[in-house]
């Protein structure tokens, strides 16, 4: 048993290849990208199948890395993170299979 | 008069007034958004490959090159305008602007039928060719709004991730350009026989699909009414229904200038007046992602939209009966 | 004998049998939800606009005021009975009884399309005006059901984070009861002429959709029926087969009584005797989540809806006959 | 590098919105919720393609708070499990700007 | 020459086309899978149906019975020359040339429907049957290639989690399959009567819903193309183009050794020389998860697919000419 | 407040029944499964709405379990991710009522 981390990145959905981009650049072994269904924040609310224009909706982009790659990405998305609505946590997690992350 | 009823009361209208009204209830019904996205490419299709026949019909002319100019020039044009009236009347900052402005430059191609319908009702009629001059509307409307972000220091450099090339495909290679003209073309290729096969699907139940699609439109508009009606200051929703009249005025003049038909010119007129709310919401997620969703969306789908669809097209018709009669 | 043999053998309920069949032998094949729900408001305008054109020309009569007095009448007693039977034939809790009884109390908007056919295929004729009945007889049963789930103790307060409105918005503006009630009101305003140009979208192509959702029903009905067969006892399963003829009977015995003609009397039966599987589950959820899904859908889906459709519509025609002739 | 909390609640579909109540009541910045296609529990499954009218279907929502805010919303989530069937769970996460939680 | 000329010119393949070079073009625009899939069963219902109503008129022969025969034989066979022409070609591991092997002994429904299309506008005829042929090709390949994948150590045990019967169900009950046959059945009971009310859903609009349908899979066979040019050897592409050519030579053969109609021929060679992309790749996710999907979908997809629909066609069709004239 | 464990498994949408029989086999209380919607693993990408076969689509399975039940999944589960794509990891959580899992 070995101690990795998660990165979870909730982010908005166009700007969801950026946040890939990203992840690819700082060697990620990978990522998976969840649609949601609609959110809440700072008093504005969103629903997928209420929005004709999709231009609100959000995704959450999961990742399972070493320390070193979560801190990496973490540095180089906070300026995506400055320009799109975005939320993004850490934390750690138990993996079978070290070599591979 | 009798026109505005009728239009009115056409089946299509009325299951749109359905829509924004239970919406207004905050009925919790909703079309998926999967079947809505189907029914749209759809009738992009139709649209096109309608438009695409016409042509291949009438051939291209020195008038209606000038149409395709004006056209364009439009889509060029209104942004700037728009940019400075709503600078003027609302609070919102100048990415919110600039992002609005867009979206009143590009056009709205469910608006765009409407009108062909109406028209159509009221007795003219609209060459095919405008099919092309509302996919040739749709873009240039955002290149103008990014400058002036730029000019007024509201965009930065390129965004962390984004690669060279984003930007352009999303807005030349998006559905509804690459769809509409796609079918166009396809449209003009195989001509009035090549369309006997595929017109049980595309056109005779058109009509009773965009029924079902203004019912979707209908609940859209009326939530974004709903919404937009808590955050908006006053400023903002009268630049909703004033500015379709700006560029319909705007429009009628340039329509009376180059000498169009009566039904060319109330379908220009109604492009320039409609404003888009997928496409260019779309490329400013990308391009100006500070500039609020909430804002350009209660615009263009919730105001200008049953606006435009409701009363604005008839008056839109009359507009271009004036200036061509 | 022959009217059921003809009703079996049309394409909609051999694709609902294909259906059954293939979920039977578990299948893992599926209608995606969001293209099934895009049929769904397509089948309710398609019905609505039929039923508001119909009444457009029959005018509204006594006669036909006494039947939406009856099917609303109906929708209001049936869940009571059926919530007595179901107490003392299963061991089901109370909740689980007073949901499993609004769905009975309320329709399935597919059985009463399969009977209009039948009715039609047997040689009567049913008014448009049923349309607005059968809207009508959706809602008043979840009125029911929540008193007698009260009164017997299986209600607590209003459940945190519930919002006044919420249930009420739920049942009375559904998509069922916005899109027909609405399609109703605009085949009204429309009348024959309005109808057209839509016709061929919403009529002409009307069976052949039926096809692809009956055979999604199928689907759904045959995973309920495997699920129920292994979780339901057996006095649950017997329920939704005789409480089907139980509201035919009493239904029978009203349309016998406030003499309504043959056809009429045969949907009347037909809306009494189905069950929800969409609008009434919706509001449970809300209303009494205690109340298992897996009980409620298996009697009206798995068991109920395909008993109706097949073997069911017959005898009521049968029975409409009976006490009309 | 700071630590906040992150809910996730498993519940009804047909019971978000009270749910994404009980989060605003309690002054969560936000919460994004995630549509779910499959589950089992006690023995039972539900698909969403296999089920017509939706009403056993799941999600998740997530929201990313402050421990102090993270407890008064499991406080008042209590009550609404004890109707609604659903499943809340509570882990320590990393954020970069923690004065937006 | 002129043939090939029509059958590109068709709006179908046109949209096909479209799809394509918007790929090419790294468009981001999507048709969404819920509604590509409802699409899906929409085209083999109509199929299937048609089919059926043929088979109802064209009793059953014992010429026709050896075109099964034929059929199902040549589904057995072609993988194992696959396997062994890929082997040799290619760098690719057993477990993925397994997989490929089975993708081009099965079939590809929407190539079998433009091959329908250009052997009617060729002037040809094509019997109702070969439906059903089409459908008993879809799954004898899968057992050869996993039976080749096993005699050359590809495969180990049942994988954990696995259940008995799932693989077979997978493989006899997809929706191809259960749709496919259950509407030939339907088809065949209901005869041309029963058709008639469901024609204007099945037949009419059956062209135009196909133009939708060819826009997706050409953004899918383009995307595929772009990827697969990236990752696969020049052997392997080089399969994807002659592989259809090997099974029509095959086939050709066959059809001239049983004295086919040409229009029967035409067709049986297409559905030999096509590859399947939804069923088989399914089951070889569940049967071979190690081979990968990159590898047999851009092959079926990303070439043999547009390569069969432009080109391979109109051979096939000269190549009926010449065995069967 | 109860510590519990969180396993979330990413793995081929084809093989989550298989996944979910394993979980059922270490007699977990349940399961929920949500869709994936693109990802990203050893320089091949895939995106739901462009695949017409949706071989490629991958889901999260999020199940909350005892740390016992979690230590049989994982290995039951090590045979399963042999063979299909996947990665599995396992943090702690919170729960209320921890006599659920
Ligand atoms: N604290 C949070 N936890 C989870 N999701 C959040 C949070 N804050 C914001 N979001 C998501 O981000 C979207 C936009 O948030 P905002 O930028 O606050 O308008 C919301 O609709 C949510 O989907
Ligand atoms: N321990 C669990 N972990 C994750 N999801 C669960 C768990 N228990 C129940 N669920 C979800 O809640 C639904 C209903 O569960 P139940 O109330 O046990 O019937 C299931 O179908 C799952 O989607
Ligand atoms: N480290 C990771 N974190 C999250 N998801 C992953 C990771 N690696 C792989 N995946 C998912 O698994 C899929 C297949 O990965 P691979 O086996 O590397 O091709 C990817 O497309 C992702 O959806
Ligand atoms: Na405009
Ligand atoms: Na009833
Ligand atoms: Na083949």
């Amino acid at each position: 048993m070995h101690t990795r981390k998660r990165i979870e990145l909730i982010i908005e959905k166009m700007a969801y290849k950026r946040a890939g981009r990203i992840f690819e650049s700082v060697n990620v072994s990978g990522y998976t990208v969840i649609p949601a269904l609609a959110g809440y924040g700072n008093g504005n609310k969103w629903q997928r199948d209420q929005d004709i224009s999709g231009s609100r909706d959000m995704v959450m982009i999961v990742s399972i890395c070493d320390a070193e790659t979560a801190e990496k990405a973490l540095e180089q998305m906070s300026s995506l993170l400055g320009e799109h609505v975005g939320v993004i946590t850490i934390s750690d997690v138990t993996v079978m299979r070290p070599e591979r992350f | 008069m009798e026109a505005a009823l009728s239009t009115i009361l056409s089946p299509i209208i009325l299951f749109f007034i359905l829509g924004l009204v239970a919406a207004l209830f905050r009925s919790q019904m909703n079309v998926p958004e999967a079947f809505a996205k189907g029914l749209a490419i759809y009738l992009m299709m139709a649209i096109g490959l309608k438009g695409g026949v016409e042509m291949a019909k009438n051939p291209m002319t020195g008038e209606i090159a000038l149409v395709f100019a004006a056209g364009i020039g439009l889509s060029f044009f209104i942004p700037m305008v728009a940019f400075f009236l709503l600078r003027a009347s609302s609070k919102l900052d100048i990415t919110n602007v600039a992002a609005a402005a867009a979206h009143y430059g590009s056009i709205s191609i469910v608006t765009f039928v409407a009108a062909g319908e109406a028209v159509e009702l009221a007795g003219f009629q609209a060459s095919g060719h405008l099919v092309a001059v509302a996919a040739l509307m749709e873009t240039p409307a955002i290149i103008t709004a990014l400058f002036l972000a730029a000019r007024y220091g509201a965009t930065k450099g390129p965004v962390a991730g984004s690669e060279r090339g984003e930007l352009v495909r999303e807005v030349l290679l998006n559905a509804s350009v690459v769809v509409l003209v796609g079918a166009l073309l396809i449209g003009w290729i195989v001509g009035t026989e090549g369309m006997v096969k595929v017109a049980p699907f595309f056109v005779t139940p058109f009509q009773g699909v965009l029924c079902l699609f203004l019912l979707d439109m209908g609940l859209a508009a009326g939530r974004g009414l709903r919404e937009g009606w808590r955050q908006l200051d006053i400023g903002t929703i009268a630049f909703g229904l004033y500015m379709p009249i700006v560029s319909a005025l705007i429009t009628a003049t340039v329509a009376w200038a180059i000498g169009m038909s009566t039904g060319d010119a109330a379908i220009l007129i109604t492009l320039a007046a409609s404003a888009s709310y997928i496409a260019v919401p779309a490329a400013m997620r990308l391009a100006l992602p500070k500039a609020k969703p909430s804002v350009y969306l209660t615009l263009s789908l919730g105001i200008t939209f049953p606006f435009n669809v409701t009363i604005g097209i008839p008056f839109y018709i009359a507009l271009a009966t004036l200036v061509t009669g």
